[in-house]
């Protein structure tokens, strides 16, 4: 469904050139929940932004369900850390705004969205929250929402970048659970970015360990513990346990534990 | 707040504000001259000089203290004394008669005072102009509210008149120079001097507080002379002036400014006028209060008395 | 502790204190007037002012009229003006490098050196007016319009982009609507220079409006007119701030609470 | 992608392109008083109103200089007492509530309207014009000083109050500080409102200054000196704009990266 | 060290009264490691603050050293979710901030709490970088500061309000061992605040569970597994997998998951 071949990634920074990914190759299987970890820096972001078409590599090729990827497309869908919904839109109306964006469906064609749209947030949990405005919402209902939002298009691939990072415990656990089933449900392909080792195993198929400085594959880790899984008091917890302690260990080797790099400075944002 | 009558300099001068009429025009040089050829320090005054912006502020700031003496339109000066019960008087005449007037340019179809009927006139709001149109009209015979007066601040009225925006503006006789001047293409002026039809009227007066004038009225009268001494130097040699006024005010025009001077002269000293400069005749005064009277000027009539606002013993008299 | 909520949290302290704060003021200058015995042609009393108001209250209400009309239609003109320059400001670094200076410039003139000028350009209609009322106040709306979208988070420009949408959907779907509650700031800062605008505009080569009054009334010296005519524009101001302040409530309710 | 990052980066294009609009301009204008054959009395081109400079260079750099001061004493003030009145604000609801209408309305004072006034309470010296710039400009500093204090981040209040700081340490150490990004914001949009504010000033009651040299040259009908002056002005207002911008780098280095 | 009896809290909210905490009897020994973990808004950060001093409680006594609590105090030190560092001041000035609030130490003490910063940079790992803005640092070291901040006056008590939360997982790894090695050395009482179960077990040597609506104690659980701890390979993995699985169900008991309340909102910030 996705594949990267020797795919690398330089920037202009201010500070002469960075070197964000080298020589990837990753092949995710239809269907297949990929999760990605490594230390802040290392090029996670930047690799989902390349499947996405947000930008393009400098070097190898990026193919999404074959065809190489040169911009955006409509079956794949980017879910981000924070929920990013427009703050004066509804629920309802931030999870159809992919909708909107497309235009042309006709009438018809939206009602039925909306339908879908009806169906996600019931999926959800949300129903009965359609008109509320963002602000009114907790931070685990808003990252419902954005879960809805990029699912309404029923994208073949999500890609994920630390959806559910800013949750607490329960409220991540409880999104986990669903985001599993929805899978499960839809039959898409997910590539996952976690700072948390323990969610990693927790969700995936398969473990990506990048290494930092330039970003490359260290390891690639097969999970599999069968489904569901939860963390509840289960017989999961110490298989989850086990293969962090593992993980662990990788990424925190050749590590100087000092410095770490300053958080990247964000351009003023324009439109292209 | 006026103590300043005790202000002595180390110089044993008297510190004393002057106030011209409006701004810092030609018209306005005698008072530079006095003070260039030493006629103040002479009369033991160390006098600064600022620039007015017309009439009524200037009795403002008399009566408020922030200027001993300023220069206002006498017929202005005594519509507001009507007004307002001002602590201000007049202690001698700049003009003889009224530089009022109003001014077009040629090709406008204004050569006399019934064309004004219908026109609208450019001019500042509560100007000496437009305040005594009325009476100008009655005097012209014709009806004072046919005209309509369209209130432009005194710096955009040259351009106004310029560009056909208005037929005429409301001018002093002294302000044609600048009319003309400010016309690109070279038109003459025509003028329609309100003195023509009311020869009685007075032009701008020396203006000063009350209790100063009966306080200490040989200060008053030194400094009054002294003034009007420059002010006859300035008649005499209108250029020397217009030179002197540019050394305090550099952006001073020195051709217009020496026309208006040149202009200015037969209304500081008319044909036939023999009394010293400067002088007030209680007749003439009477006169011009019973004009305003009667064209309503002053409510109600006969509330303003001609001693309320000239000090008549304290003009120089033959 | 009850107190100070109180002081913060209910509609009535919100409307009473205001009104308490002015009535001292008034009550401060009328005291003034009083022991220091001014003359009211140097600051008349509020007595006078209030006197003076009561002397035609019609004709300065309908002078009052004319000023508002005037504002009101400059305002909304730089707005319209305001907003495509800003888009355009945010658009491209290069026409913002190239116009901002230019802007800037624009806005250090000295107005009311220029108002004789449009006069003259433009004659003795309601045009120069509702133009000096634009000069005087688009600055501010651009400036703030464009902060407004450049701060826009990108997050919420990546979200749209992922999305495939075009510049113009970025625009007008996000970027605008963000900078709603910024524009609204300068919106209120705007007003208040709208009203100075068009009095400055209405002391010349007009016979209405509230800067004419002022003018004519200082002109003979006629100080507590002018100053019943400069309450009543900050009265206008103050209601016209507070209508801004109103919409903003109503039109922006996802902005108050993200404070 | 080089282009866009050269038009954004390289400082020769922050300042070529400013100075390329400028010329623009200019030359825009210049072409509009040919081509439309504009008089110079109604709007001189370019060329009359360098020569109008070059005609008395030394004698208008005076006068630039005289209103300098006035600008940067008055503006000074402004922050002198601006920025406690902004403490006030933000210590207590209650002074807010009273104050902030007050403010409102001084600030919707025609200013115009009262020089004259100003001179006729003050005299003729400096200190009417100082006032007047200070009364123009105080209020964008009052009002983004206060809204910088207010929006200090909770946790930075917590951490001062954890610490047992004292309320002065807490408004020195901490609000006052915090705010400084929004105030310089403030800064600039009352620094070209301070100029203009010496400019009406110096509309009466002066023999010096540029807005004295303005009105001067419109009563004599010298439009092209008038438009050197307020050529002048406009350089005055973006220098000192600049100035500020500058400082700001200097002061608050660690401002700039978060925004 | 910590002795609460019968605290209640009881905020006027702005639609009536919201009662934070119930009837909490809780007592921290000397040198004690108390976690304190619940669902969001059950009331932990009040809890905290109650301790700190920087609220009092409506009802029953706060108690700290056996003195009750009045306001903050010198040997208690409060730490915060984000770094909160002053951006205008150097790393090391930062440091210094609470000894330059309490002034009147004289300049010889003032050097001696230099040296003491110095100190506690090396021993974070921040020796070189003193002179450094706040913005030019990563989160993980900005945290870090914070950290040296919270020591400099040798706290009796440090009150640490999810210290971690916004931490990748190794950095947070690294950071809890360096506080548990921190509180060996210096002696103090610690009662720290955490949305993850995992910390909370690793840290502790009593976790501390309350429920929302209101907030009550609903379990304290003892922790004995051998210290140091780490999540590295080794033993104690599963052991603090199993007690996580067993609080994980304590948390989870009775919770309508669909509505969670919505953010607080934050009162605009001002002067007591
Ligand atoms: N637009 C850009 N310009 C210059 N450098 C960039 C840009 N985007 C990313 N980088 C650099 O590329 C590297 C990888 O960044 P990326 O955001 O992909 O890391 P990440 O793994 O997502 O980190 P984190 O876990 O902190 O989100 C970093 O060193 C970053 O500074
Ligand atoms: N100042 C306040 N005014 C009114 N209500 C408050 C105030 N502070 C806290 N609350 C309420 O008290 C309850 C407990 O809040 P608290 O911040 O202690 O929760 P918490 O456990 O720290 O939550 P989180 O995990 O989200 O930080 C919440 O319902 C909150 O809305
Ligand atoms: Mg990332
Ligand atoms: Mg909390």
């Amino acid at each position: 469904m996705i594949r990267l071949d020797g795919v690398g990634q330089v920037f202009d920074g201010r500070e002469g050139q960075v070197t964000a990914l080298e020589e990837i190759d990753l092949h995710v299987q239809q269907n297949e929940f990929v999760t990605l970890i490594g230390r802040s820096g290392c090029g996670k972001s930047t690799l989902l932004r390349l499947i996405a078409g947000l930008i393009s590599p400098t070097s190898g090729t990026v193919r999404v369900a074959g065809d190489p990827v040169t911009g955006p497309r409509r079956d794949v869908s980017f879910m981000f850390q924070r929920p990013a919904l427009l703050p004066w839109r509804s629920v309802l109306s931030n999870v159809m705004l992919p909708i909107e964006i497309d235009g042309g469906e006709g009438d018809r064609g939206k009602a039925a969205y909306r339908d879908r749209a009806h169906q996600l947030l019931e999926l959800t949990g949300l129903t009965g929250f359609e008109r509320r405005l963002p602000h009114e919402l907790s931070g685990g209902m808003q990252q419902r929402v954005s879960l809805c939002r990029s699912l309404i298009r029923d994208p073949q691939v999500m890609l994920m970048d630390e959806p559910f990072s800013a949750l607490d415990a329960l409220t991540r656990t409880e999104l986990s659970e669903e985001l599993q089933r929805i899978k499960m449900e839809l039959d898409t392909t997910i590539v996952f970015v976690t700072h948390s080792i323990e969610e990693a195993v927790l969700l995936a198929d398969r473990v990506v360990v990048l290494t930092p400085r330039p970003g490359r594959l260290r390891e690639v880790v097969d999970i599999d513990i069968p489904r569901p899984r939860t963390l509840g008091q289960n017989a999961h917890l110490t298989e989850v346990a086990r293969i962090s302690g593992l993980l662990h260990g990788l990424l925190a080797e050749k590590v100087a534990p000092v410095e770490e790099p300053a958080p990247r400075q964000v351009d003023e944002v324009r439109p292209r | 707040n006026n103590d300043d009558e005790g202000k002595q300099a180390d110089t044993g001068l008297t510190k004393v504000s002057y106030l011209t009429s409006f701004n810092t025009f030609g018209r306005e040089a005698y008072a530079y001259v006095a003070l260039e050829k030493g006629y103040f320090k002479d009369a033991g005054f160390d006098v600064t000089i600022n620039p007015g912006s017309g009439t009524v502020d200037v009795m403002k700031l008399v009566a408020g203290g922030q200027a001993d003496y300023g220069i206002g339109d006498f017929t202005g000066a005594v519509i507001t004394l009507g007004k307002q019960k001002l602590p201000v008087t007049t202690v001698g005449m700049i003009h003889q008669r009224s530089l009022a007037a109003i001014v077009s340019l040629e090709g406008y179809g204004i050569t006399k005072p019934q064309d004004l009927v219908g026109k609208s006139v450019g001019d500042q709001p509560g100007s000496t102009n437009t305040v005594m149109f009325p009476v100008y009209a009655k005097a012209a015979k014709i009806p004072a509210d046919k005209t309509d007066f369209i209130p432009s601040p005194p710096p955009a009225l040259p351009q106004l008149l310029a560009s056909g925006k208005v037929p005429a503006i409301g001018q002093f006789v002294v302000g044609v120079p600048l009319v003309e001047k400010a016309d690109p293409k070279h038109r003459k002026a025509v003028v329609l001097p309100y003195g023509d039809v009311l020869p009685d009227l007075y032009g701008n007066a020396i203006i000063t507080r009350t209790d100063l004038a009966k306080d200490h009225p040989d200060q008053v009268k030194k400094f009054t002379a002294a003034l009007l001494k420059g002010l006859q130097d300035t008649i005499d040699d209108p250029a020397a002036a217009a030179a002197t006024l540019k050394k305090y005010v550099p952006q001073t025009d020195v051709g217009v400014a020496t026309e208006e001077l040149k202009l200015m002269k037969p209304y500081v000293k008319p044909d036939g006028f023999n009394d010293p400069l400067g002088s007030v005749d209680p007749q003439r005064v009477q006169t011009i209060l019973n004009l305003l009277d009667e064209a309503g000027a002053i409510k109600p009539a006969g509330s303003v008395k001609a001693e309320d606002v000239v000090s008549a013993d304290l003009a120089p008299k033959s | 502790m009850t107190k100070r909520s109180w002081l913060k949290d209910s509609p009535a302290a919100a409307v009473l204190l205001p009104i308490i704060g002015l009535a001292g003021a008034i009550a401060l200058w009328w005291l003034a007037t009083i022991v220091f015995g001014i003359e009211s042609y140097l600051l008349p009393s509020p007595r006078d002012v209030v006197i003076s108001f009561m002397d035609q209250p019609s004709y300065l209400l309908t002078e009052t009229g004319t000023s508002i009309l005037e504002t009101v239609e400059g305002f909304l003109l730089a707005i319209v003006v305001g907003v495509p320059i800003a888009l355009l400001i945010v658009r491209s670094v290069l026409l913002e490098r190239l116009v901002y200076p230019l802007l800037l410039m624009v806005n250090a003139i000295p107005k009311v050196a220029i108002a004789p000028l449009l006069v003259v350009w433009m004659g003795f209609g309601q045009w120069p007016k509702v133009v000096m009322v634009l000069l005087v106040c688009f600055f501010p709306i651009v400036i703030s319009t464009a902060q407004g979208m450049k701060s826009t988070p990108i997050e919420l420009v990546e979200l749209l982009r992922s999305l495939n949408a075009s510049r113009t959907q970025e625009f007008f779907k996000l970027r605008l609507r963000y900078a709603m509650p910024q524009m609204f700031t300068g919106l209120k800062v705007a007003i208040s220079l709208a009203v100075i605008g068009s009095v400055i505009a209405e002391f010349v080569g007009t016979t209405h409006g509230l800067g004419y009054v002022i003018y004519q009334s200082g002109a003979s010296a006629d100080t507590p007119l002018a100053f019943a005519a400069i309450t009543l524009l900050s009265i206008l101001s103050i209601v016209l701030f507070y209508i801004l302040v109103l919409l903003e409530h109503l039109l922006l309710p996802w902005a108050q609470e993200s404070r």
